[in-house]
């Protein structure tokens, strides 16, 4: 039964990537994307990723989405319609798609225990996850402190988006012809004329706020964790800026308040490697940070989930609020 | 009774099923934007409705049920104020209810 | 208490790292740059005791947060990473030394933090790539290391950096994506990440399909990165259109790191356990090798612009990087090593006297160095002797290199012999467009004779000679390049069979 | 025999998307479409890896109190693809800021042109 649905969703994704490429008009196209995100959280959770569907349900299907919205509101949707054809891009594609398919008949059946990916290093992680770190989570555990300087070297990758992102969009926009002015600075007032989607917003964001947090701090137990709570707190309050406007939302969280929250999080994180280091273990050893080892980890895990949720929030933020500055329109 | 409540589950599902299907259809098939969307709202409230209920009387007296019923007290708010943007964004953006505009202005689908 | 040499690898990498975000904060804004400096200069300190080290015989490896090797993330250092090491924070050093007249006025003033904090983190990437030992992990510090070039590539005033750093961009992310579907096949069929652990098991499975495609994927993404001919086509414009400080640095480094990544991971994942890899090797990489170095060359012989001219013979010249590695023998790996290094140093000191250049002229064609070296003796001859070093002229780091090459290639028999042709006619195409440049400065009247040029700030000189004066140094005694390189040639073919 | 082929299908779906994410982002001369290309190339890469992971009649890595002897699907492909899945959206929001800027710059988003104005200039 599993596996029928699965089969289904499956073939819509194929058939929802294929609409994406065929369709001209890059708002349908991003709408699809988003479509496509979700289907694709729900294989992750029939796969037994519950961490990753949450993740690619926040991340691909909600931010990605409204930062391509935010960047087609720039750009104009309209692919220019002509002739696409590369027959060398075809051949190397179709290239590669043979090459990936004739990889596949020897691969280990699927869902096989016995296959040597679910052999040798994931059985250590799942027996030691209880005795060492003592949490539920064990993909948590793994992020956080079997693999955390991955984690941390992801922090800052998206630190390193953000501060790409400011560079490039965050100074005034070069010199405009006046034709492109024709809109008069509408744009700052939002959704405020619409009672509607202000007063279910006003119930909904302290929801999703709450909701967030409980991801953040939950992460051991459940699915959820720094990144997925991050971006679930960026998107409350990029739904705050659509509402009223971005602005108001600059009042609540202006920018210093944002570029601080992305390093203090990345600092964050790396000061907790730092004194573990400077404690005596190796960087990143949470078990030194306390006299028990245990009680050290999930210290040590806690801190980092906080300073990945702040980093991953204020990034996000940053880079909407810099698309948001640079247009005269809004999107929504 | 269990025979019962799966039987009426069952039926909620089914029945719901064909609501989304309905919506489906004429989001498909009807000729401009508000009336696709007045056919697209039976997928949010009556499908969603029935089969969020059917698998609550699935899940019975537990944690999922809440967490159901939570789902649907959302979808119920969300699903309408989106319904209630669009339709004012369309009206701002210049389309007249009535006029069976409908290629140039959605390609696609 | 706290024992600071063992912890050496994982402090090379996060000391750029999280400095970073403190310079991004950095309120008056001329800090940045003297933060990003000292940081620099600190990790190139850090590399110097890192060598040191290496020579010592000291091990290096490192368990990040103490859980054992193949469960938890591993750091390693050898003598191939060390090199790579130097060149990577010297490089670093020696720009950010050089540029600060220069990037102060080709970034404006309110984005130098962010700019700077970009900077380390492209040094953190590179560094975090050198030290790890960990498939994975080096795919995270790779996007880093990518990510903060792209920003450092767009971060100048001129707009046709843009397309060029989007489609490096779109490159780049190719290129990674195609190694970590590499090592996502490789992970399927094995079950571990740690490259050494990989080495060890791949064995058993080493003749099935998903392993051959795995070493496909995974040395197409690198050499994609790398600018293997002929995936190059992001690196010309990329180069052309940075602010010049900046091409002196990812000129430098950037492609080196990857091909280093290649050679690593083909040598001790791919070699010992791959039936006829080492042949396949040399019969895939060869041609395209010898097609580099003569085509890139040829290019960069009809260019007519300074910076396009250089970046193609940079194509060329990880041409002989990529020849030397494809002999497989120890004398061509050692060859191709020694090339980093060497290529490095001329290029670096090429870049460097462009930069020289660029403060006082706005646009790089050809025509308009016409008689600069009236004016800027000083950078002109910085040019001709990190031009020097790249033909190959006997006293310069660029002989070395070659000389090893040459000998590594005479040893392969017949086609040794074709192999040197080849080098002899590619040296000499570069004698040829350096000469050319060296001609128009030198020989032809300046466009407009009325203005005087002035010579480039002292401080930017200064650093320009001293890499020109390196390549004359390493020229003379190579000592250290080679010694460093042998080791890591004697590594890497210590897993061949 | 059949079974054995369908479930081949979750790497035939990788393929797939991966084949036509990869025509997207070489063969459209719109920018912001080999973006989206670009996140589906991606995307088909999370599916093989969290497909790798599943074990049958497995579930999520989450110790339930109270439960022995469950069985666990992988939790490494899982936290790598969360790694990915970060690494993406951030590759993606840094070239979207180049395309906006590109847009600023030459007044298109479309390939061709931009090298035809650069070739002009």
């Amino acid at each position: 039964m599993t596996f029928l649905f699965s089969a289904f969703v499956l073939t819509l994704l194929v058939v929802t990537a294929l609409a994406i490429v065929r369709t001209g008009n890059l708002f349908v196209a991003i709408m699809l994307t988003g479509i496509f995100s979700l289907l694709m959280a729900v294989i992750f959770f029939l796969l037994d990723a519950p961490d990753v569907a949450l993740t690619e349900a926040t991340i691909g299907a909600g931010i990605s989405t409204v930062l391509f919205l935010g960047a087609l509101a720039l750009t104009g949707e309209h692919e220019r319609t002509g002739s696409t054809n590369r027959p060398l891009a075809l051949v190397v594609v179709i290239a590669t798609a043979l090459i990936v398919i004739y990889a596949t008949f020897d691969k280990p059946r699927f869902g096989d225990p016995q296959a040597p990916v679910q052999q040798h290093v994931a059985p250590w992680y799942l027996e030691h996850t209880p005795e060492s770190i003592d949490i539920p989570n064990s993909v948590t555990a793994v992020l956080g402190s079997f693999r955390g300087y991955d984690t941390l070297g992801e922090v800052f990758v998206v630190f390193t988006a953000g501060i790409g992102v400011l560079i490039l969009l965050g100074s005034a926009p070069a010199m405009r012809s006046g034709k492109d002015r024709t809109r008069p600075v509408r744009s700052s007032e939002g959704l405020r004329h619409y009672l509607i989607p202000r007063v279910v917003g006003r119930f909904l964001i302290p929801v999703i706020l709450l909701f967030g947090l409980y991801v953040q701090f939950h992460g051991d137990y459940g699915p959820g964790g720094g990144f997925q709570a991050g971006a679930l707190i960026a998107a409350a309050f990029i739904l705050y800026a659509l509402l009223e406007g971005k602005e108001q939302a600059l009042a609540v969280l202006p920018r210093q308040v944002l570029t601080a929250l992305m390093v203090g999080g990345a600092l964050l994180y790396g000061g907790v490697g730092v004194a573990s280091m400077l404690l005596g273990g190796n960087f990143l050893d949470y078990s030194v940070l306390t006299s028990n080892p245990i009680t050290g980890q999930h210290i040590g895990l806690l801190l980092i989930e906080v300073g990945v949720g702040a980093t991953v929030m204020g990034v996000l933020l940053s880079v909407f609020h810099a698309f948001a500055a640079r247009g005269g329109h809004e999107k929504c | 009774m269990g025979v019962l409540l799966d039987a009426i589950s069952w039926l909620l599902l089914s029945l719901g099923g064909v609501f989304v299907f309905i919506g489906g259809l004429g989001a498909l098939r009807m000729p401009n934007l508000y009336t696709r969307m007045h056919a697209a709202s039976l997928t949010d409230t009556m499908g969603a409705v029935l089969i969020i209920v059917g698998i609550m009387l699935q899940a019975g007296a537990s944690l999922a049920a809440i967490k159901l019923f939570a789902i649907l007290l959302f979808l119920l708010l969300t699903s309408p104020t989106a319904s209630n943007a669009l339709a004012s964004a369309a009206l701002l953006a210049g389309m007249r209810p009535g006029e069976a505009r409908t290629e140039d202005e959605e390609p696609g689908k | 208490m706290v024992n600071w040499s063992q912890h050496l690898p994982v402090l090379q990498v996060i000391i750029p790292m999280l400095c970073a975000p403190l310079v991004a904060l950095l309120q008056p804004r001329s800090f940045a740059w003297f933060a990003a400096t000292a940081t620099s200069l600190f990790a190139f300190v850090i590399a110097i005791m890192i060598t040191t080290g290496v020579f010592a015989g000291q091990d290096y490896s490192y368990n990040m947060g103490s859980w054992p090797a193949p469960y938890g993330i591993e750091l390693g250092v050898d003598a191939f990473s060390a090199i790579l090491l130097l060149i990577v924070t010297g490089a670093s050093a020696l720009a950010l030394l050089a540029g600060r007249s220069s990037l102060d006025t080709d970034i404006e003033t309110d984005r130098q933090p962010f700019f700077y904090a970009a900077w380390l983190l492209a040094l953190a990437g590179m560094s975090g790539i050198l030290v790890s030992a960990d498939a994975f992990n080096i795919f995270v510090f790779m996007e880093i290391s990518a990510l903060a070039s792209y920003v450092l590539v767009a971060s100048g005033g001129d707009r046709r950096a843009l397309p060029a750093v989007f489609k490096y961009l779109i490159m780049g992310t190719i290129g990674a994506t195609f190694y970590l579907i590499g090592i996502g096949l490789i992970y399927l069929m094995t079950g571990t990440l740690n490259l050494a652990d990989m080495e060890l098991r791949i064995h058993e499975v080493a003749d099935q399909k998903p392993i051959l495609v795995a070493a496909g994927f995974i040395t197409i993404g690198l050499a994609l990165k790398a600018a293997v001919f002929p995936l190059h086509m992001w690196l010309p414009n990329t180069y052309t259109y940075a602010p010049t400080i900046v091409t002196v640095f990812l000129a430098a480094c950037s492609t080196k790191v990857s091909l280093y990544l290649l050679l690593r991971f083909d040598f001790f994942v791919f070699q010992p356990n791959l039936v006829n890899h080492d042949i396949q090797f040399s019969y895939y990489l060869m041609p395209l090798a010898v097609l580099a170095i003569l085509i890139a060359s040829a290019v960069a012989l009809f260019e007519q612009n300074l910076k396009r001219m250089l970046a193609y013979s940079s194509v060329a010249q990880i041409g002989y990087i990529m020849l030397g590695a494809s002999l497989v023998s120890l004398t061509g790996l050692t060859a191709g090593i020694v090339h980093m290094f060497n290529h490095a140093l001329a290029k670096g000191t090429l870049f460097l006297a462009v930069a020289c250049l660029a403060t006082r002229i706005p646009e790089f064609r050809l025509s308009d160095v016409s008689g600069a070296a009236r004016d800027m003796p000083w950078t002109m001859g910085a040019f001709v002797v990190g031009g020097l070093s790249l033909i190959g002229i006997p006293g310069t780091a660029g002989f070395i290199s070659k000389w090893y090459l040459i000998s590594a290639a005479l040893g392969e028999g017949i086609i040794g012999i074709a192999l040197v042709a080849v080098i002899v006619v590619s040296s000499l195409m570069a004698l040829a467009y350096i000469w050319r440049v060296i001609e128009i400065a030198y020989f032809r009247t300046p466009k407009n004779s009325a203005v005087t040029l002035r010579e480039a700030p002292p401080v930017l000189l200064a650093a320009t000679w001293t890499a020109a004066l390196a390549n004359i140094y390493f020229g003379l005694v190579p000592s250290l390049p080679v010694s460093l390189s042998s080791s890591a040639a004697e590594t890497l073919m210590r897993h061949v069979p | 025999m059949l079974m054995e082929l369908l479930r081949l299908y979750h790497y035939w779906v990788f393929a797939m998307l991966l084949m036509i994410g990869f025509y997207a982002v070489v063969a459209k001369p719109n920018l912001i479409k080999k973006l989206i290309g670009l996140s589906l190339f991606q995307a088909a890469v999370f599916l093989l890896y969290i497909t790798m992971g599943k074990v049958d009649g497995g579930t999520a890595p989450i110790f339930q109190p109270g439960l022995v002897n469950q069985v666990f699907s992988n939790p490494l492909p899982q936290v790598l693809i969360l790694t990915a899945i970060v690494v993406g959206i951030s590759t993606m929001a840094l070239g979207l800021g180049i395309v906006v800027r590109i847009k600023e710059e030459y007044g298109s988003t479309e390939e061709d042109v931009i090298q035809e104005i650069n070739r002009r200039w």
